[in-house]
């Protein structure tokens, strides 16, 4: 059978014209790069030269690039770098209820060693309130970290009045911007952001390689303690391969993306549309138009996600859900709830995210065959009365 | 994570649906939790003639509701009282740890259909 | 020029073997492992296989291993994982002066954050004194952490014995094993070992991922916060190429071990003795016999390491150095100054590491190329007095 994925946000397939890229420092070349010998040397010149290109894809210096083994350690490094080295300075951190769980499990940890966390609610689409950010910003905040795009829902926040006002209260801001890049156009500087994390595997780019941008002059702890890679701010043997891979997906990630958003937009559009207009009892999770191009997050009545995902699966269909029950959790998405979603709603969520690659046969597919699978699960479902509550 | 077995239930489940006037009718579960199960009976001389469901949940939910259902079918209520959620997860070959809970619910569903057709027998 | 590589304690060639089958899940077979669909659930089989062979390089079950970004992390969880979930029972912990910067730098991290650490000395050999281990141990003692083998001396630390200390006296024991696996036979249950850092790209495996073994029942805090992966105990998408990688490199690894390593020691004892007994005012570092297979690590009296290099590169040679030129701080390795060398013998230091494929006509080039550089370096050494001091 045919596999559609439809999964994007979750992760991408490596970009075929960047594992070329990279196949040469896995066996070949693959000195040491704080070796001075010329295997060495030359890893840290492609080491240097993909620094620049991660840079480029942000409008950052490539000396405010730190690579990590991820998004998730980038998050954590700027949570806790920024909190410990400034807590003379004070205690109180700020950020939101639908933050990734690399940015508020890491913020939990940071509530057990002495430091206060504000949780910003959301609005029905996601969106923080500039406002109301404001009336919570205190003497002893040190520190703003907000999710540039939402994983689930797609909703993108008001990334550069959040850095206004943090620049005009000396705060730091951070960003996870793991799910923006390559999809929003991002300028540290135009946003005036002090730290910013990304994930190279979002970006059609390898897995277990991911940045930290630290604008210069940001203090921030030392999260992984040993050698002096990364100008000693970040120990442990450099990966070359996923390091150069990063450089280039960067670049690639960059390069027509105005483009290519145009064309995701409009095939997601396609697909929301036609669900809405033909499945009832149906509704859009996120923001109307300050989204991600390429996220598609609904809501289906009276199912249930993790069967949802499984029929679709059944038909070569690959896509995510809020359901806990796909988590083995118990509760549904921290993010659905918190845009208003009942619990039972949340649970009928399917997250379908396009990618570079995605096109109309894809899409209709899926057109073809959600609404039937939708069915049968309703006509199995105790909660559904027939033409709807 | 799940077995052949369960898919294979999940995908074509055995006696999905209502019975009209139902002797004995048992709801466990909460939309909030993510899952309910019906489980509706027809009984006659203590025999289950007919049994069918209706579930909200996950692939283990929908698949131990299934087998639950066949397990029960032409037993008498006392033999579908002993039947257990581990006699259930056994039949299907098996189930992930966190999907352990899915299956109490049928075993729930069905003693709540007994229960409420012993009570409606005591009223009458 | 040909090349000759002899820094295989810095890095490995990725095993032409393990990229292969690491191929297949960068772009077709690239499902989030965490992803219920038939791409998720196929990484995560390849995943659990992998974990098992790395397990099995070990004697440790599956469920006791834990994928890291690399050995760097591995040592900062141990001992900041170790020590602030058992800081209830006491807050001292003992390692040695010559462990690795991933171990002493997380140690001083701890100092500051109010554990005491015993640094334990070590004999012109770069052995420990089980004896003194023992009068060193306090009832606020809860983690000892002592590597199984020196990177720079290649060294091996009477290992079973620790652990048999730490055992009766209820003590966490950890081992950074990362020069160890794949050089050494590792039985963590023989061992009593609780704890036990690992690298994939030491031993021919990919750079970016290593793994902690956490003996069941060890108590220890997470380092990386965020999504549920590794058992909750370690965010971030897995790497599934690079697991894949580890699983085959750690099965590679282990097999014919002890033969290779006879062909291994052989080239070794024939490099020593060739150098020992052809170039005047040279000595050997680390322990005649309890040494790595592949590991040589001699002073050259009068001159100067980084030079040495530089000079060994120019014919084509690569090697390492505890001098600190190379490195641009200020001290020499602190693994040679604690076995007493004096400054200026540390810094004529040449460490020549050999690897699995290392062959005699390479070690012949050394020792062709070696005296001639030798001799030059010391012609222009204001320390030099021809014929020795
Ligand atoms: C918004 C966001 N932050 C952080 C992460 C973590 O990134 P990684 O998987 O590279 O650790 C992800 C994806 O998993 C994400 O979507
Ligand atoms: C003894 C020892 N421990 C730890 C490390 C760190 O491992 P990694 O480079 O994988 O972070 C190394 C090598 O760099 C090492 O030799
Ligand atoms: S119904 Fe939610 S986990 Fe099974
Ligand atoms: S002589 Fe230049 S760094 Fe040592």
């Amino acid at each position: 059978m045919k596999r559609v994925y439809f999964d994007y946000a979750a992760t991408t397939p490596l970009d075929k014209e960047v594992l070329e890229k990279m196949i040469p420092y896995f066996s070949e070349k693959f000195g040491n790069p704080s070796s001075i010998y010329s295997e060495g040397r030359e890893a840290r010149k492609v080491i240097d030269e993909a620094r620049q290109k991660v840079a480029n894809s942000i409008n950052a210096n490539a000396n405010e690039i730190f690579f990590t083994g991820g998004g998730t350690e980038a998050d954590n490094w700027a949570l806790k770098g920024v909190a410990f080295a400034n807590k003379n300075k004070g205690n109180h951190i700020i950020t939101t209820v639908i933050e990734h769980h690399a940015v508020l499990h890491t913020c939990e940890y940071l509530e057990k060693h002495g430091f206060e966390v504000t949780y910003l609610k959301v609005d029905e689409y996601g969106l923080i309130d500039i406002e109301e950010l404001k009336t919570l910003i205190k003497d002893t905040t040190i520190l703003i970290s907000i999710m540039f795009a939402n994983n689930e829902i797609g909703t993108v926040q008001p990334i550069k009045e959040i850095g206004q006002i943090a620049k005009e209260k000396n705060i730091y801001f951070h960003t996870d911007a793991v799910q923006a890049l390559g999809n929003v156009p991002i300028d540290v500087r135009d946003l005036k952001v002090d730290l910013l994390s990304i994930s190279a595997h979002k970006i059609y780019g390898p897995k277990g390689i991911g940045a930290l941008y630290v604008r210069k002059g940001v203090k921030v702890d030392n999260l992984v303690h040993g050698g002096a890679q990364e100008r000693k701010k970040r120990a442990g043997t450099e990966n070359t391969p996923a390091v150069v891979g990063f450089g280039e997906a960067c670049y690639l990630a960059v390069t027509d993306l105005l483009k290519r958003n145009q064309k995701t937009e409009e095939l997601r559009d396609y697909l929301i549309k036609s669900i809405l207009s033909t499945v009832p009892n149906v509704q859009l999770n996120g923001h109307p138009t300050k989204r991600l191009p390429g996220n598609a997050n609904i809501s289906f009545e009276f199912i249930e996600g993790e069967s949802l995902l499984l029929s679709l699966d059944l038909v070569g269909i690959s896509a995510s859900s809020g359901s806990a029950c796909t988590s083995g959790s118990l509760d549904p998405s921290h993010v659905l709830l918190a845009i208003g979603l009942i619990h039972e709603i949340a649970h009928g969520s399917l997250r379908v995210t396009l990618g570079k690659n995605t096109n109309k046969e894809e899409i209709d597919y899926l057109l073809e065959q959600l609404p039937p699978i939708v069915q049968r699960l309703r006509d199995m479902s105790p909660l559904y009365i027939q033409g709807g509550k | 994570m799940y077995t052949d077995k369960v898919m294979e239930y999940f995908q074509n489940p055995k006696n999905v649906g209502e019975i009209k006037a139902a002797d004995g009718v048992g709801e466990v579960g909460s939309p909030a939790c993510g899952d309910i199960m019906r489980m509706y009976l027809e009984i006659e001389d203590n025999i289950i003639k007919d049994v069918k469901f209706k579930t909200f949940g996950c692939g283990a939910a929908v698949a131990t509701s299934s087998m639950a259902t066949e397990m029960i079918k032409g037993k008498t209520i006392e033999e579908a009282e002993k039947i257990t959620n581990k006699m259930v997860v056994s039949e299907l070959g098996g189930l992930p740890q966190e999907k352990i809970h899915c299956s109490v619910l049928a075993e729930q569903a069905i003693r709540a259909a007994i229960k409420d057709y012993k009570s409606k027998q005591e009223n009458n």
